[in-house]
């Protein structure tokens, strides 16, 4: 038997790591190539196309120095760290209410998940219309015999950002609510028993005895809602164009508009830098602890 | 397969003219308002009487939305067949990559230097001796759009210059009319800024500003009264909610709004709504004060293709465009002016023919679109889009950014 | 019973349409163990869950300590319960397992401290205060969870079936640690389980479950002995009870050719004249002895088990098995004689299935 | 003691609280509990009532009333006029056009993505080899990536390839960036499956495919039609790619969406944009609803273990 020829490492497995070959093209030529190709082109001065005139910090000293960009960062702050509480509370609130064994269930739930199956583009659009001051909730109140009232989020360039965040929870919310209740669903009858045989309050179970429990479900949800922040470019475009101004915009649409309409690659390639910075520094310090716990565990 | 040799054997032996041969050619460009399709359908119509067939590629949304498209598709490799693009320092990369085509010898052979008027449109289209792109119109952003309605309900005269309109504006108010529309797109608010630049400030201020990149033009007490004056107009157009130039325009149409700073492609959309220039709605060049246009314009860029077949027929598309009857149809639909000085233009109604007019004069600006980068337009843009919306900004601050961008301007 | 622990008036459950618990009545004596027995579905849970007040009853009343606890919280009801899965809070130390119930009390802090000692000392956990849950064995596990119900320092304790996630050596030695509890605490112990090794070893009494219904409430000596139905009889014992069908008439069970004296055997009704089940424990054979009543084996299986040795026949055609020494030398093939003495069978009425 | 389920009881009269606990249908918990789903309820209902009820106006009621009135009267001519007559630039044929590219986007797409996720993924949870975990780490890293930071190098990858504007590159595209999540997905399902069950099957003598058809195909359906479900909505509901990566004929319904609402001629015709919205989310609203319950089944299957 053992003379059989044992397969070399590089054969065992063979098939696994053929099926893996798609997986290592993506994370190699993709996620690494492409994102360092970009990196280094943020050192240039590369205009409409791109070139390897290097420049030095030059195109971050004017990141910087753009009032456009700091809206933008700060209109993504605003709207990560608020989508990210609300989507989690409302998220697990509604979990939470719907796992009280009520009646209807599956209807609230239905309710609760179906804007997920529509697009940014489609929630941009109908958010703007409902929200339109001339048609829209403005006027009803108006209607209503409150003349004064003023309610036109997308028109205030205070306020704007909140109007998106108002449409991107509407939007997201309910795959939240979904994933907190997949894991209320998941913990252990008896623990519930537990905390009742001990007289502990709802309330109380569900802050010290159930979250704690989900602290996985709680980590992949907010893998989910980070990787929906990124891609918070469609819902801005659709719904307000990064106006009234530029009170909306954000770092993706800072990003496309240098890279294409301004006709700065370097520039775009620059913020685009920054904003993966910006996510590796909330992202490394989760996984470090993510795979620090995978290997104690393990 | 066969029966198509045989056919096109066939019509060669014939000796049908070459140009007989369909190829289809995929234009691509962001016409999309009413007006503008009208228009664009005259250059496919011709195009199509040609024998070849025009597939349309509009593009919704302003040049900002489709110029990054069209940009990525002639860099990636799958170039349309012809483009519109605002020709002037938008191109000049792609060119100098060697990714258009090269149209001297038709520009030569039909004598494009004799025909454009006014010359420096052509020039636009000329990196390093020679030309790559057709300039198809003359566009000129400074132009006033006046509704007689508005007036009417109001109840004061039209207005004949910028000063008049503002002072005009308080019976606006009254009436309910939003005294100056106003879309919410970062272009339109930069349009208005450089169109009140020629007004107020002059032409001599434009000049250095935009052609010389003149810090301290931009600098000066000048420029400070035109910023005073950009100030003093946000507040003129608070309740003006849209996004599209046009919708903006339509304000005007419907007389919700009294006047609106725009191009003279707006004509267009006047005239699909059945409005006569001069009856329901005036228009003044230069704000009404100083009766200059600008020589902007759109051009159509052919990228560069190896099928020598589309090469010819970009060559075909290219000398349609410029010639005569496609130029009369095409810019009395558009609104815009010709860009030949030879073309009969009987049926330009009262605003084109002040352009005319102008144009004849020689009282011409260049265009911030064709001397400036996309780059330092976009900052501009950025600079007035936020400057408009939000007034805790002071013309003071706003002039400094300015006067930032000016200096790095390249 | 006079001052009974935990009392159980005519309870009733019913889940939509389906009846769980039945009209069950049941009182548990102070400081008794008692020992729900029954297959899965038979209603134990349900009922432990009842008396804990996890589950709103349907009808009926439940007292404990004399006082009616049908419409009070689980925390009110002065009971403590240990779960199958344990259900310790994962999250939390040991102590803190033990001490969130008393601080959610409100209880002052030294006095958590001498209950979470005491109840660390009698069940030997004081080295795991500090640890999680998940750095503990399952019998370490299961002795936080006991320790929770303990410092909650109430008279009834309510086990759902402990011991069940453990391995069976481990379910043995704590089995016998719940014994000692029970020994040094004197508390009433409601105690469910499938396992009926368990519940003859820990219990006073067993109450024996089946269709939401309790079949037999007896000392584990007495149902052993004197099952009162064929479903007793069968359940408990193992390996389980041989049953023969018959005839009982004129003090004679027969079955073919085969005729049982019973004039040794307790009715309940000498007079009976029925069809019947003659049922006798495979334990109670005796081989090649002289018995009261005997016939002739011939072996079809042998199955040792070291301790003793299980042995199958048949008698009348029916398989027929019976437990023999450890040592007991026999052979497939082997002819034996065996015998019972009449008086330690069962009889059970063939349609009701109840004791004769 | 020999009775047995007798007790005395039978002589103490029943007092005291007896049976169910009343509870009151309008409880202040249940007030509470009902009120707040419902309100809820009816903000995420709200914008799909103003959705169809603007489009099934005429524009001068929308101009005199508010989003929220239902129609006077019902018309079907936004519909017609969004689906088929709709203008962007000249083609006027309305959203059928990106209706039928999104089918042939989405079709190739989900398929290629999900094939390639799920055997990834059960490589990488049964088939452990040396350096997958790398890989699988770079991957999920990547779905933070902004795609911001790829669009252009990946521009360049598919005009080398000669897939630029093509459906294939899109498909690749859409592929690539629904790998990470897919991956994690499958590999978290995978994982769960008892190992015995794969132990099994290699002693008896099935190899990498084998496995993969034979045990964990049959085993995984919801999973798969979780996949099939966030792939068809994603992919449907795209834009970016879709406007970035293809031409004006291949554009996707979102792109082409976007351009007929953005296409203004004229006045904005708010009933035919909110018909065309409606018609462009219908797809990815049917198969919601159509598989609403084995989407939160599957998910709870295999996100949330991660």
């Amino acid at each position: 038997m053992a003379q059989t020829g044992r397969p070399t490492q590089l054969f065992r497995n063979m098939s696994a790591k053929i099926a893996a070959i798609p997986m290592v093209l993506t994370a190699l030529v993709v996620f690494v190539g492409a994102t360092l190709w970009t990196v280094y082109h943020s050192f240039t001065k590369s205009k409409l196309l791109p070139n390897s005139k290097l420049v030095g910090l030059d195109q971050y000293e004017r990141l910087w120095s753009q009032n456009r960009w700091l809206i933008s960062i700060e209109n993504l702050a605003i709207y990560g760290i608020c989508s990210m509480i609300f989507s989690l509370v409302i998220g697990f609130l509604l979990a939470a209410m719907l796992d009280q064994k009520i009646r209807f269930e599956n209807t609230f739930r239905s309710i609760f998940l179906y804007p997920f199956a529509l697009s940014f583009i489609v929630t941009g659009l109908v958010w703007q219309w409902i929200l339109n001051p001339e048609f829209g909730i403005q006027k009803i109140i108006r209607s209503l015999g409150f003349e004064e009232f003023v309610f036109d989020p997308l028109y205030n360039p205070d306020i704007v950002i909140y109007g998106v965040l108002i449409a991107g929870l509407w939007q997201g919310t309910g795959l939240i609510m979904c994933l907190m209740l997949a894991g209320l669903r998941g913990i252990d009858e008896d623990i519930w028993k537990a905390a009742r045989v001990d007289g502990i309050p709802m309330w109380k179970t569900y802050v010290f005895i159930i979250i704690p429990m989900m602290r996985a479900v709680f980590i992949t949800t907010l893998v989910i809602i980070a990787s929906g922040i990124v891609k918070v470019y469609d819902l801005v475009v659709a719904q307000t164009s990064g106006g009234p101004g530029i009170a909306s915009e954000v770092p993706a649409k800072y990003v496309y508009d240098y890279m294409f309409k301004n006709q700065n690659l370097g520039q775009g390639f620059a913020a685009s830098t920054m904003m993966l910075l910006s996510v590796l520094v909330i992202v490394i310090p989760w996984a470090y602890l993510e795979f620090k716990g995978e290997r104690s565990r393990g | 397969m066969k029966l198509k040799t045989l056919a096109a054997a066939l019509m060669l032996t014939a000796g049908i003219p070459l140009a007989a041969q369909a190829t289809d050619l995929e234009v691509t460009h962001w016409w999309t308002s009413g007006g503008e399709a009208a228009a664009v359908a005259e250059f496919a119509k011709a195009f199509n009487d040609g024998g070849d067939k025009w597939v349309d590629g509009a593009i919704a949304g302003s040049g900002g939305v489709a110029r990054p498209i069209i940009i990525s598709r002639i860099i990636g490799g799958d170039p349309m067949g012809a483009t519109q693009l605002n020709h002037g320092r938008q191109a000049e990369e792609l060119v100098e990559a060697g990714l258009m085509l090269d149209l001297t010898e038709i520009a030569e052979a039909e004598g494009w230097r004799d025909l454009v008027n006014p010359v420096r449109l052509l020039d636009g289209c000329t990196v390093d001796g020679k030309i790559y792109c057709v300039p198809v119109n003359i566009h000129s952003p400074q132009w006033l759009w006046l509704s007689h309605e508005a007036y009417e309900k109001a109840g004061v005269a039209v207005p004949a210059n910028w000063d008049e309109f503002v002072a005009s504006a308080p019976k606006l108010r009254e009436a309910g009319i939003v005294p100056l529309a106003m879309g919410q797109q970062s272009w339109q608010t930069q349009l208005a800024f450089d169109t009140m630049m020629v007004a107020v400030g002059g032409i001599d201020l434009y000049k250095s500003i935009l052609s010389d990149k003149d810090a301290k033009a931009a600098a000066s007490a000048e420029a400070t009264a035109v910023f005073e004056a950009y100030a003093a107009a946000r507040s003129l157009s608070e309740g003006s909610n849209v996004q599209d130039w046009n919708q903006a325009t339509n304000m005007v149409i419907t007389a919700k709004a009294g006047g609106q700073i725009m191009g003279d492609w707006a004509q267009g959309e006047f005239q699909v709504a059945n409005q006569v220039a001069g009856e329901d709605y005036t228009c003044l060049p230069g704000l009404g004060v100083n009766e200059v246009i600008a020589t902007g314009g759109d051009a159509f860029y052919f990228p560069k293709n190896d099928d020598p077949e589309i090469t010819a027929a970009q060559k075909r598309m290219a000398s349609q465009m410029i010639s005569k009857e496609v130029q009369v149809a095409f810019n009395l639909k558009k609104g815009s002016l010709p860009i030949r000085g030879d073309v009969d233009l009987t049926a330009a109604n009262d605003c084109m023919k002040k352009g005319l007019k102008i144009l004849a004069d020689g009282n011409i600006l260049p265009d911030g679109v064709n001397v400036q980068s996309a780059d330092t337009q976009g900052q501009i843009q950025d600079l007035m889009v936020e400057f408009w919306n939000s007034t805790d900004i002071t013309a003071a601050d706003a002039q400094k950014r300015y006067v930032a961008i000016i200096e790095d301007a390249d | 019973m006079e001052n009974p622990s935990v009392s159980i008036k005519h309870l009733d459950l019913e889940f939509g349409s389906v009846k769980v618990l039945k009209d069950l009545n049941l009182d548990i004596g102070q400081g008794e163990f008692l020992v729900l027995l029954g297959a899965s579905g038979c209603g134990k849970s349900t009922l432990l869950n009842c008396i804990a007040g996890l589950l709103d009853v349907s009808d009926g009343q439940i007292f404990i300590n004399d006082k009616n606890v049908t419409w009070e919280q689980p925390s009110e009801r002065g009971i403590g319960m240990v779960f199958q899965s344990y259900a310790l809070y994962p999250q939390m130390t040991v102590r803190g397992n033990l001490t969130f119930g008393l601080k959610n009390a409100k209880m002052p802090k030294d006095e958590i401290e001498t209950r979470v000692k005491r109840a660390a000392e009698i069940l030997q956990i004081e080295p795991l205060l500090q640890r999680k849950p998940a750095a503990l064995s399952g019998g370490q596990r299961q002795r936080v969870a006991i320790g929770r119900a303990l410092v909650r320092d109430v008279d009834v304790f309510l086990f759902d079936e402990p011991l069940s996630n453990l391995d069976a050596k481990l379910r043995a030695d704590l089995r016998v640690e719940l014994k000692v509890l029970h020994e040094r605490l004197k508390n009433t112990m409601i105690y469910v389980t499938h396992d009926q090794i368990e519940a003859m070893t820990l219990a006073d009494r067993i109450a024996i479950m089946k269709d939401g219904l309790i079949q037999q409430l007896d000392s584990p000596q007495e149902i052993y002995n004197r099952p009162v139905n064929k479903y007793v009889a069968d359940f408990i014992g193992s390996p389980a009870m041989n049953f023969f069908e018959g005839e009982v008439a004129d003090g004679k069970f027969i079955n073919g050719d085969m005729s049982i004296d019973l004039s040794r055997y307790d009715f309940l009704d000498e007079s009976v004249k029925s069809s019947a089940w003659f049922g006798i424990r495979p334990e109670h054979i005796l081989v090649n002895e002289d018995a009261p009543f005997s016939t002739n084996a011939h072996v079809d299986i042998v199955e040792p088990m070291g301790s003793d040795t299980l042995v199958w026949t048949k008698i009348n055609g029916i398989p027929f098995r019976f437990r023999m020494d450890g040592q007991a030398s026999v052979a497939t093939g082997d002819d034996l004689k065996i015998g019972f003495d009449p008086k330690r069978a069962s009889l059970f009425d063939k349609t009701t299935e109840l004791r004769l | 003691m020999a009775d047995t389920s007798a007790t005395n009881s039978e002589t103490t009269t029943m007092v005291g609280p007896r049976g169910r606990k009343p509870k009151r249908a309008l409880s202040p918990r249940n007030i509470m509990l009902y009120g707040t789903l419902i309100v809820i309820a009816m903000y995420y209902l709200l914008p799909l009532y103003v959705m169809v009820v603007t489009s099934l106006k005429g524009m001068p009621e929308i101009r005199l009333g508010n989003v929220f009135s239902p129609p006077v009267e019902i018309t079907f001519e936004p519909w017609v006029k969004a689906w088929s007559e709709a203008c962007t630039g000249l083609n006027c044929d309305g959203l059928s056009r990106g209706f039928w590219n999104s089918v042939r986007i989405m079709v190739p797409s989900v398929a290629i993505s999900i094939l390639i996720a799920s055997v990834n993924g059960y490589a990488l949870a049964n088939w452990r080899f040396k350096g997958a975990n790398i890989f699988f780490t770079i991957l999920i890293f990547g779905a933070f990536i902004p795609y911001q930071v790829m669009i252009y190098p990946i521009v360049i990858i598919l005009r080398e390839m000669g897939l630029y504007t093509k459906l294939g590159g899109l498909v690749i595209v859409h592929t690539v960036f629904g790998m990470p999540i897919l991956t994690l997905l499958f590999r978290n399902y995978f994982s769960s499956v008892p190992e015995e069950l794969f132990k099994a099957a290699r002693v008896d003598g099935a190899g990498f495919w084998g496995i993969y058809f034979r045990i964990m195909l049959p085993m995984s359906l919801p999973i798969f039609v979780v996949a099939i479900i966030l792939q068809v909505t994603g992919i449907w509901n795209d834009f970016l790619f879709g406007v970035i990566y293809t031409k004006p004929e291949n554009y996707p319904m979102t792109v082409q969406l976007n351009n007929i609402v953005n296409s203004v001629q004229g006045v904005k015709e708010y009933n035919v944009n909110m018909a065309a919205t409606l018609l462009t989310g219908l797809v990815p609203l049917f198969v919601y609803f159509v598989s609403g319950k084995l989407f939160v089944r599957g998910i709870a299957a295999g996100a949330v273990k991660g």
